[in-house]
């Protein structure tokens, strides 16, 4: 059945996806929201290994999904750790403020 | 996969084992000494144990075993083994509990060792992972308000670049059914193939690696995580996690050979004149020692990268060298920075640096061979690796991009020089010159480090060799 | 050996004399004075020996010494010693005792390293007029900056920093061009014969395209004129030599810029005699426009020390000149000049240095009427200035008016136009003496005047101007051998350079 | 090293041993001179007295016992030489440091080391009380050396060389008081505008070089007349080139303008230097390279033509000054004006006639100054001279005499043989005119008119000034000698008996006279007798009996413009002021930070505007960085798919 979705429409949904995570990423400004929309852009990046397992009709697509799944849960983990710091250090989750360093 | 398979893997595991050891050596009994000597020992032994690979060992289809990828991964051990060294005094007295850093430390060698032997998306996607992973803690690890800032910045945008490798790799993937580099190539040219997918895979894959290799225009957030880290975690993020991305880098692109892509080449090209502009000319008049430092450094990968776009047997000769002197140099100036630092902050101001040559004459010296090597200047190997680059460059007539590399180590000595004239100048009034004396392993360290600088920059022929032989058998 | 050791005593004076600099000012002084002296014994030794000084050979190379270095990239540590590179590594080792004996006393901080760096920049100069393989003579022609860099932004003058990075800018991007050109040179040779190889004797003679050959040219000259320098590359000269102190100023300009020159006779016309052919006009132009433009820079200026930096564009314009003339008379002018411009000049930025430290100040509208208490250095002065205008009878004047000789056959309007920079000259030099040692005297009322040590220097400057004023035999002699080797390997496939005298042969006859 | 060489004197080709001793004659004063200028300002006054003096003596002992044997027992082809060492030697370019004596450098000798002896003792008097006087003396030795090696050099390298040793000793001296910037600006002047005619001669030296071959003097005379045809290219440029150094030298237009302001030196230095002997080396080389002259008849007829117009318009010049040594020096652009017109019409023998006379007459004539301007305390001005004929008796004959010889007055002055004889080839020569001749005329007759309002007004009159200081027995000695030799110099060379021309004309070519018919030499000498006589009455009627008249014509508009426009020098000043000087300094000072230098600049700025640039792009804000990571990719994906 999913045989049946040609891969450039998989592919299709995979980008939108990803530019609307990578546009979360660039807009949103409290840094929880930007953490949910990379998950979204890891998403669909997964998405697009299944669609492109799928059109070779091999395993190694969604193998590739779950590398990114545990992958991406490790990183949210991390950044949640690296958030309450953030929020105990800038007293804000506004990603902007932490802009000390520039130039 | 067979019990034999696996011997060629025991660097790794030496690796992977020491930091179970020493977690585990944690819930028992909480020693800084004790976990340091401990990450040393795993470091040393992995090292050792390298020269027991013999030949070229393919493990599976992730993972091969062969002369380069040994060099390459006993770069990174020693990198690693230096960061250790220099990170165990600097962490003193900078938060209680500083035993994971050791963890996380082998860790992301480990990721970085796997990058430089991997032959498949896979293990180069796992490996890139926990190499980033235990980064993100590293880098705040400290946790003042410029190590959060810098680990914030660093989480974001590598998942987000992570996400735009992965798309790319899914987008090869699609097209050529392989995640394995030697298969890729022929999948690539097998009939009714979409270009564009392709390219636009190739392009999101260079995506990826441009960022964690910091080039234009993926390096902005370059000197801010160099400023937020903590010094040497800053010469980790510089040496390790780079070399062995370009390792990877280059072993991918020279399977799949990227001369037969045009377009690939011109990206790239673009990429090598970006960086080398965009970070010598923020660097230009940039005080803080570390930004400098980060900006030298897109720029230096900028120039590696000229030498990477060059065919013919000078390319992987011209990059290693440049990277094992770009490795010695950048451990060095922030071995530098490292031992200067107070508790409070990092010396990281030029000012701090004003007049250094009165109170820590060798020191000062040290710092300006690692400047001067930067610089490429002869005695020191950026010299060597510099000529080479330009060598490499001018053997496959890429004139225009060695122009653009010379007009751009004329831009960066301005800066070098810069932090050269301070450091022999009147002394200033900066609290963390005064420093009261120099931890032992640091200074040990950098006189090696040093020596090395300098026997590569007088007598470089026993390295070249060296490299030679392992281009050889690539 | 003894060429290694040519460059080692200094590496290991300078390294001495630093290491003995604790609480100690005096001793690194006469370390490195002890070394210099050894040295230009040495060399001496090697001169007495050499059997072209008395024009009985032809022999090109008395020593050669040629150690694998890098087999790899076929780069040895290959050095040689002609009769050019004899004359200017004793010009090397003169002018080193004569910086290290003016700076006695101007340099109070840091001895040690001052002289450390002093010596390092003279080894490196001996490095360059030694090797003969093309990657050991970029290593060497790198080398010296440095240790020049710091000899300008430590101990220099006011705006000591912007004009040692001027400087090493400058230098470093010509150099890297030089760089890419010694390496496309590399490939092109291997191209056609199949061996890597930097070697300058195998070089010599690389077959190579035209268009291909004029990009390496350039590459290799970009670097040799910025050193010279000619115009336009000049305008890190008059910063570095201004602000640098005495013994930077003497070595800049005695031999860093005769670094330029060598490498114009040694590398950029042999090995590419095609090339520098079709480049003649332009090179001679720009010589020609340096040598006037320089001259009015110089008149222009009111810093006394500027003035003489500015001068250096103008006479080295003169061996840029005879270098691209390429005939025996021109080349062996050219080489007197760069002997006698190093002495005129040093001995010159010696006596503004001793002014400098006198009054403490190079503003020529604050001097003037110096004569009256310091007789010996006006003396001095006004004769160096004379040299510095070219009166017959002073070295540089031979050097002058030889290129010019040698000019004439190649192009005469150019050495006309170049024989008025005479003019100019004439004009800068009595400028500058009157400034400074004429006229009424003003606020200084007592200027102490040379001492020993400094007329003891001074002497020997003299002494070497007047010896070869009127008799530069021996010049010509230990350089001819050398020139005729270096004119062969150039002239072997082009009509560079040729003569023909029309002698008495009443050829003009049918002109009217 | 050259030791070797420094003995090996090469066998003079007369074989007598006298003429080895040639090189003593420049040796002398060049020892002189580096002992006085070694020990400097300790060597006491007496002693840098006798050694400044005495060298410049011993070494006209030894011109005078070389010229004696010169004459008594010529040597073959009366012609000697003596090489001391090769100078330079590549290839076929090998000028060596060799003298050459002939009957030419012999009287340039004589006068250069008799005059100058004269001049050095009258020095000692004259700058007893100068600061610097050894130095003086240093620098006149030097200066003697120079000359002697000019006018003895046996190829053109080394006459240069000398050439170039007697411009520094000039400008040395000219500045000798170094204190007022005047006499600096002047001295400057005088070498940079005879650098300017000297660089031209060194480019007739090359082109000689490359055409002949060779640099030898007499070498090249033979080698250019057998390759060159009259009038050829070559040797009309040639011969356009060493003219250029000639007319700097010898100060004739356009290059004159050095000489008047050279009278800030010494007066001894005007009377050496400016008088008797550098400024006529130009008249020197002329004759030396005759044959090349020959040769170009355009440029020989340039040489007649520009020293008609300068002896003129110098003329007119002296006739206003108030300077008295301003007078005397222009009076010497006048004199030499004569000897160039009488080069240019080849007369050759007559200008060296005229140069030896001038140089006794004209040093005279400024020794006699000095003294005044020592007597009235320095004063230079003439108008506040007056009768000082019975203050200073000796200083009056003898100044008279000179004046009187300047005049040319007939018969019993030297001035009169040697003027006579130019005037005569300037009309009756192969390349005489009519023209020449009436400018020489007017000349003479300009010239007797300002040296005698020059003497009227100075010894004549009542006095104005009080006399300070007499001048003493070693003042007075050169005085007599000089004007002895004033008066008897002139009859070597009697209208019928040719001694002068007969001795050098192995040197000298003699003059062809053709236009016979138009005037007799004896009629011509009637006339130049009643103009010189018609020229001192005149001055007589005007400053004299009538000053008057002088002040009524220069108080009219038009006459006050014309007394400008020759006190000024015709304007020359003001207009290469004009043209070469102004623009030259306003160049110079508008470019002193070097506009090139602003290129460079402006990359730094770029770069520098850059950083600021790009700096901007690093705002610290991680959306941001994502942002370029986006656009990164954008473009990366461009180049890649759409390359």
């Amino acid at each position: 059945m999913i045989s049946q979705i040609p891969f450039e429409h998989g592919l299709l949904l995979a980008g939108a996806l990803f530019v609307l995570g990578l546009i979360g990423v660039m807009v949103r400004r409290n840094i929880i929201f930007i953490l949910l929309s990379i998950e979204v852009m890891l998403n669909a990046a997964g998405l697009a290994f299944v669609v492109a397992g799928s059109r070779w009709s091999q395993p190694d697509g969604q193998v590739m999904f779950i590398f990114i799944l545990t992958m991406a849960a490790a990183e949210v983990s991390v950044g949640l750790a690296l958030v309450i710091r953030l929020y105990h250090v800038f007293k804000t989750l506004d990603a902007d403020c932490a802009g000390k360093m520039r130039g | 996969m067979t019990l034999n398979d696996l011997a060629p893997l025991i660097p790794l595991m030496v690796i992977a084992v020491s930091s179970v050891i020493i977690m585990l050596g944690i819930a028992f009994y909480r020693s800084r000494a004790f976990s340091g000597l401990l990450t040393l020992a795993g470091i040393a032994v992995a090292f050792i144990t390298l020269f027991g690979v013999q030949g070229t060992r393919q493990v599976t289809s992730l993972l091969i075993l062969d002369d380069y990828a040994l060099f390459y991964i006993g770069l990174i051990l020693a990198a690693s083994f230096v960061v250790a060294l220099l990170s165990s005094d600097y962490l003193e007295g900078r938060r209680e509990n500083i035993e994971e850093f050791y963890i996380l430390l082998l860790l992301s060698t480990l990721g970085s060792s796997v990058l430089a032997a991997s032959t498949h998306f896979v293990s180069f996607f796992i490996g890139l992972e926990i190499l980033s992973v235990s980064l993100y803690a590293l880098i705040a690890y400290t946790r003042n308000e410029l190590n959060i800032e810098a680990g914030v910045k660093y989480l974001v945008l590598a998942a987000a670049s992570s996400a735009f490798l992965l798309f790319g790799i899914a987008l090869l993937y699609g097209e050529t059914g392989t995640m394995e580099f030697s298969r890729m190539s022929s999948g690539i040219s097998a009939q009714g193939i979409n270009k564009g997918m392709l390219l636009t895979g190739f392009a999101l894959v260079l995506t990826g690696v441009g960022f964690k290799l910091a080039v234009a225009p993926f390096h902005m957030w370059t000197p801010d995580v160099y400023e937020g880290a903590p010094a040497p975690v800053t010469a980790f993020v510089a040496t390790v996690s780079k070399g062995g991305v370009f390792a990877l880098l280059l072993r991918y692109f020279i399977q799949v050979d990227m001369h037969a892509y045009p377009s690939l080449f011109g990206a790239v090209a673009f990429i090598a004149v970006a960086s080398m502009f965009a970070g010598n000319l923020l660097a230009l008049l940039q005080k803080n020692i570390k930004r400098i430092l980060a900006y030298s450094s897109i720029a230096h990968l900028g120039y590696l990268l000229v030498a990477f776009l060059a065919g013919g047997v000078m390319r992987v000769t011209a990059v290693t060298f440049y990277l094992v002197a770009y490795f010695i140099t950048t451990l060095g100036a922030f071995g530098v920075v490292t031992m200067l630092s107070g508790k409070e902050r990092d010396a990281d101001a030029v000012e701090d640096y004003q007049g250094l040559f009165r109170h820590r004459p060798w020191l000062a010296l040290i710092f300006s061979a690692m400047l001067f090597s930067l610089a490429g200047i002869p005695l020191t190997a950026g010299f060597i690796g510099k000529f080479y680059i330009v060598a490499a460059g001018a053997g496959s007539a890429l004139w225009l991009l060695v122009i653009m590399l010379v007009i751009n180590s004329a831009i960066g000595l301005y800066y070098y020089l810069r932090i050269i004239v301070v450091l022999y100048a009147q002394p200033g009034h900066s609290e963390v010159s005064a420093v009261s004396s120099l931890p032992l392993t640091g200074s040990l360290v950098l006189v090696l480090l040093t020596v090395l600088l300098l026997w590569l920059g007088v007598y470089p022929e026993p390295l070249i060799e060296m490299i030679h032989r392992m281009t050889m058998r690539f | 050996m003894i060429l290694i050791w040519l460059i080692l005593i200094p590496l290991m004076g300078g390294l001495l004399a630093w290491l003995f600099s604790r609480g100690n000012d005096r001793l690194p002084r006469w370390i490195s004075l002890i070394a210099l002296i050894i040295d230009f014994i040495l060399v001496l030794l090697l001169w007495m020996q050499y059997p072209e000084r008395a024009g009985l050979t032809n022999r090109s190379w008395l020593v050669d010494i040629n150690l694998e270095w890098i087999p790899r990239l076929g780069i040895s540590f290959h050095l040689a010693l002609d009769g050019l590179s004899l004359l200017l590594v004793m010009l090397t080792s003169f002018l080193g005792i004569m910086s290290v004996a003016a700076s006695w006393t101007e340099i109070k901080e840091r001895v040690g390293f001052f002289h450390f760096n002093l010596m390092w920049s003279l080894a490196g100069i001996t490095g360059v007029f030694l090797s003969l393989d093309l990657f050991l003579f970029y290593f060497f022609w790198e080398l010296m900056l440095v240790p020049m860099y710091f000899l300008i932004a430590l101990w220099g003058h006011e705006n000591r920093i912007s004009a040692a990075v001027k400087f090493f800018l400058f230098t470093q991007l010509s150099g890297l061009l030089m760089l890419a050109a010694i390496l496309g040179l590399y490939f092109v040779h291997a191209r056609g014969t199949g061996i890597y190889t930097f070697d300058y004797t195998q070089l010599l003679g690389t077959t190579m395209g035209s268009t291909e050959g004029m990009l390496l040219m350039l590459g290799f000259l970009i670097a040799f004129v910025v050193k010279l320098p000619a115009v336009p590359f000049h305008t890190w000269l008059p910063d570095a030599h201004t602000e640098a102190p005495t013994a930077g100023s003497i070595i800049l300009a005695g031999l860093l810029l005769k670094t330029g020159a060598y490498g114009l006779l040694r590398f950029a016309v042999p090995l590419f005699p095609h090339a520098a052919l079709d480049f003649t006009p332009v090179a001679m132009a720009l010589a020609v426009i340096g040598i006037l433009y320089g001259a009015v820079l110089a008149f222009g200026q009111t810093d006394l020390k500027r003035l003489v930096a500015y001068t250096s564009v103008s006479h080295m314009g003169f061996v840029l000149l005879g270098i691209f003339a390429w005939n025996e008379l021109a080349l062996q002018g050219a080489v007197i000049q760069i002997i006698c411009h190093g002495i005129s000049t040093g001995a010159l930025f010696i006596i503004v240095g001793a002014l400098q430290e006198r009054i403490h100040t190079r503003d020529m509208e604050r001097m003037g009427g110096l004569w009256t208490s310091a007789p010996r250095m006006g003396g001095v002065g006004l004769l160096f200035g004379l040299a510095s205008l070219g009166l017959p009878g002073l070295g540089n004047f031979v050097g002058e008016f030889l290129v010019l000789i040698g000019a004439y056959t190649v192009s005469i309007p150019m050495t006309a136009i170049a024989a008025t920079g005479l003019v100019f000259a004439t004009v800068y030099s009595l400028w500058m003496i009157q400034r400074t040692f004429f006229g009424p005297r003003e606020v200084y009322l007592k200027v102490p005047d040379l001492n020993m040590r400094e007329m003891t220097v001074m002497a020997f400057m003299v002494a070497v101007i007047v010896w070869i004023g009127l008799y530069p035999q021996p010049v010509i002699n230990t350089a001819k051998g050398a020139l005729n080797a270096l004119q062969k390997n150039a002239g072997a496939m082009t009509s560079f350079g040729k003569i023909s005298y029309p002698v008495s042969t009443g050829a003009d006859r049918d002109t009217k | 090293m050259f030791s070797k060489h420094w003995m090996l004197i090469a066998p003079a080709r007369c074989g007598a041993e006298m003429m080895e001793l040639l090189w003593l004659i420049p040796a002398f004063p060049l020892a002189g001179f580096l002992a006085l200028a070694v020990t400097g300002a300790r060597m006491p006054k007496r002693l840098a007295a006798i050694i400044g003096t005495g060298s410049v003596g011993a070494s006209a002992v030894v011109a005078l016992f070389i010229g004696m044997h010169f004459i008594s027992s010529p040597p073959q082809g009366h012609l000697s030489s003596q090489t001391l060492w090769t100078w330079i030697e590549i290839g076929e370019f090998r000028p060596s440091i060799t003298f050459y004596l002939d009957p030419l450098s012999l009287v340039m000798t004589f006068v250069v080391t008799f005059v100058g002896f004269l001049i050095h003792l009258y020095s000692t008097e004259f700058m007893a009380e100068e600061e610097g006087y050894s130095r003086f003396f240093a620098y006149m030795n030097l200066f003697v050396c120079s000359m002697l090696i000019l006018v003895l050099a046996d190829n053109l390298l080394l006459l240069y060389l000398g050439w170039e040793g007697v411009g520094l000793c000039s400008y040395l001296l000219i500045g000798f008081w170094y204190k007022d910037h005047a006499n600096g600006r002047a001295a400057m002047k005088a070498f940079i505008v005879t650098r300017v005619g000297d660089t031209s001669m060194a480019i007739g030296f090359i082109l000689l070089y490359f055409n002949l071959g060779t640099l030898n003097i007499q070498e090249i005379m033979q080698r250019a007349s057998q390759a060159w045809p009259v009038g050829s290219t070559f040797a009309v440029a040639a011969a356009a080139l060493l003219l250029g150094g000639a007319l700097g030298k010898s100060a004739q237009l356009p290059l004159q303008t050095w000489l008047p302001d050279a009278m800030a030196g010494p007066t001894p230095v005007s009377a050496l230097i400016h008088a008797a002997t550098m400024v006529t080396a130009g008249v020197y080389l002329i004759a030396r390279t005759n044959v090349l002259f020959t040769l170009a008849p355009v440029v020989q007829e340039a040489v007649a033509v520009i020293g008609a117009l300068t002896l003129l318009i110098a003329g007119f010049s002296a006739l206003t000054q108030h300077d008295i040594k301003r007078v005397l020096a222009y009076s010497t652009i006048s004199q030499i004006g004569y000897m160039f017109l009488a080069l240019g019409v080849g007369a050759w023998s007559a200008a060296l006639f005229h140069f030896m006379t001038h140089a006794f007459f004209k040093a005279l004539l400024f020794l006699g100054a000095g003294a005044v301007i020592l007597a009235l305390d320095y004063e230079h001005n003439m108008f506040r001279m007056g009768g000082l004929r019975k203050e200073l008796p000796l200083t009056f004959w003898t100044f008279l005499i000179g004046s009187a010889s300047l005049s040319a007055l007939p018969l019993v002055t030297a001035g009169f043989y040697s003027k006579d004889l130019i005037l005569w080839y300037s009309l009756s020569s192969e390349d005489g005119s009519p023209w020449f001749w009436a400018a020489g005329m007017a000349g003479a007759l300009l010239t007797s008119i300002y040296t005698f309002r020059m003497v009227f007004l100075i010894f004549f009159g009542a006095a104005k000034g009080r006399v300070s200081r007499k001048p003493g027995m070693t003042m007075k000695f050169p005085l007599l000698i000089l004007a002895v030799l004033s008066i008897i110099g002139g009859f070597v060379e009697l209208p019928r008996i040719p001694i002068f021309s007969e001795f050098v004309k192995t040197a000298l070519p003699s003059a062809k006279t053709l236009h016979e018919g138009l005037l007799g030499e004896g009629m011509q000498q009637v006339i130049a007798s009643g103009v010189s006589l018609i020229g001192v009455s005149i001055a007589y009627l005007l400053f004299l009996r009538a000053p008057l008249n002088v002040e009524r014509f220069t108080s009219h508009p038009a006459g006050k413009a014309l007394h400008r426009f020759w006190f000024s020098g015709w304007g020359f000043d003001w207009l290469y002021n004009k043209v070469f000087v102004g623009p030259f300094i306003w160049i110079a000072r508008t470019n002193k930070d070097d506009f090139i230098d602003l290129i460079y600049g402006g990359m730094a700025w770029y770069g520098r505007f850059f950083h600021v640039a790009l700096s901007l792009t690093q705002s610290g804000k991680v959306r941001w960085y994502a942002m370029g990571i986006t656009i990164g990719a954008v473009i990366t994906i461009g180049i890649t798919v759409f390359l």
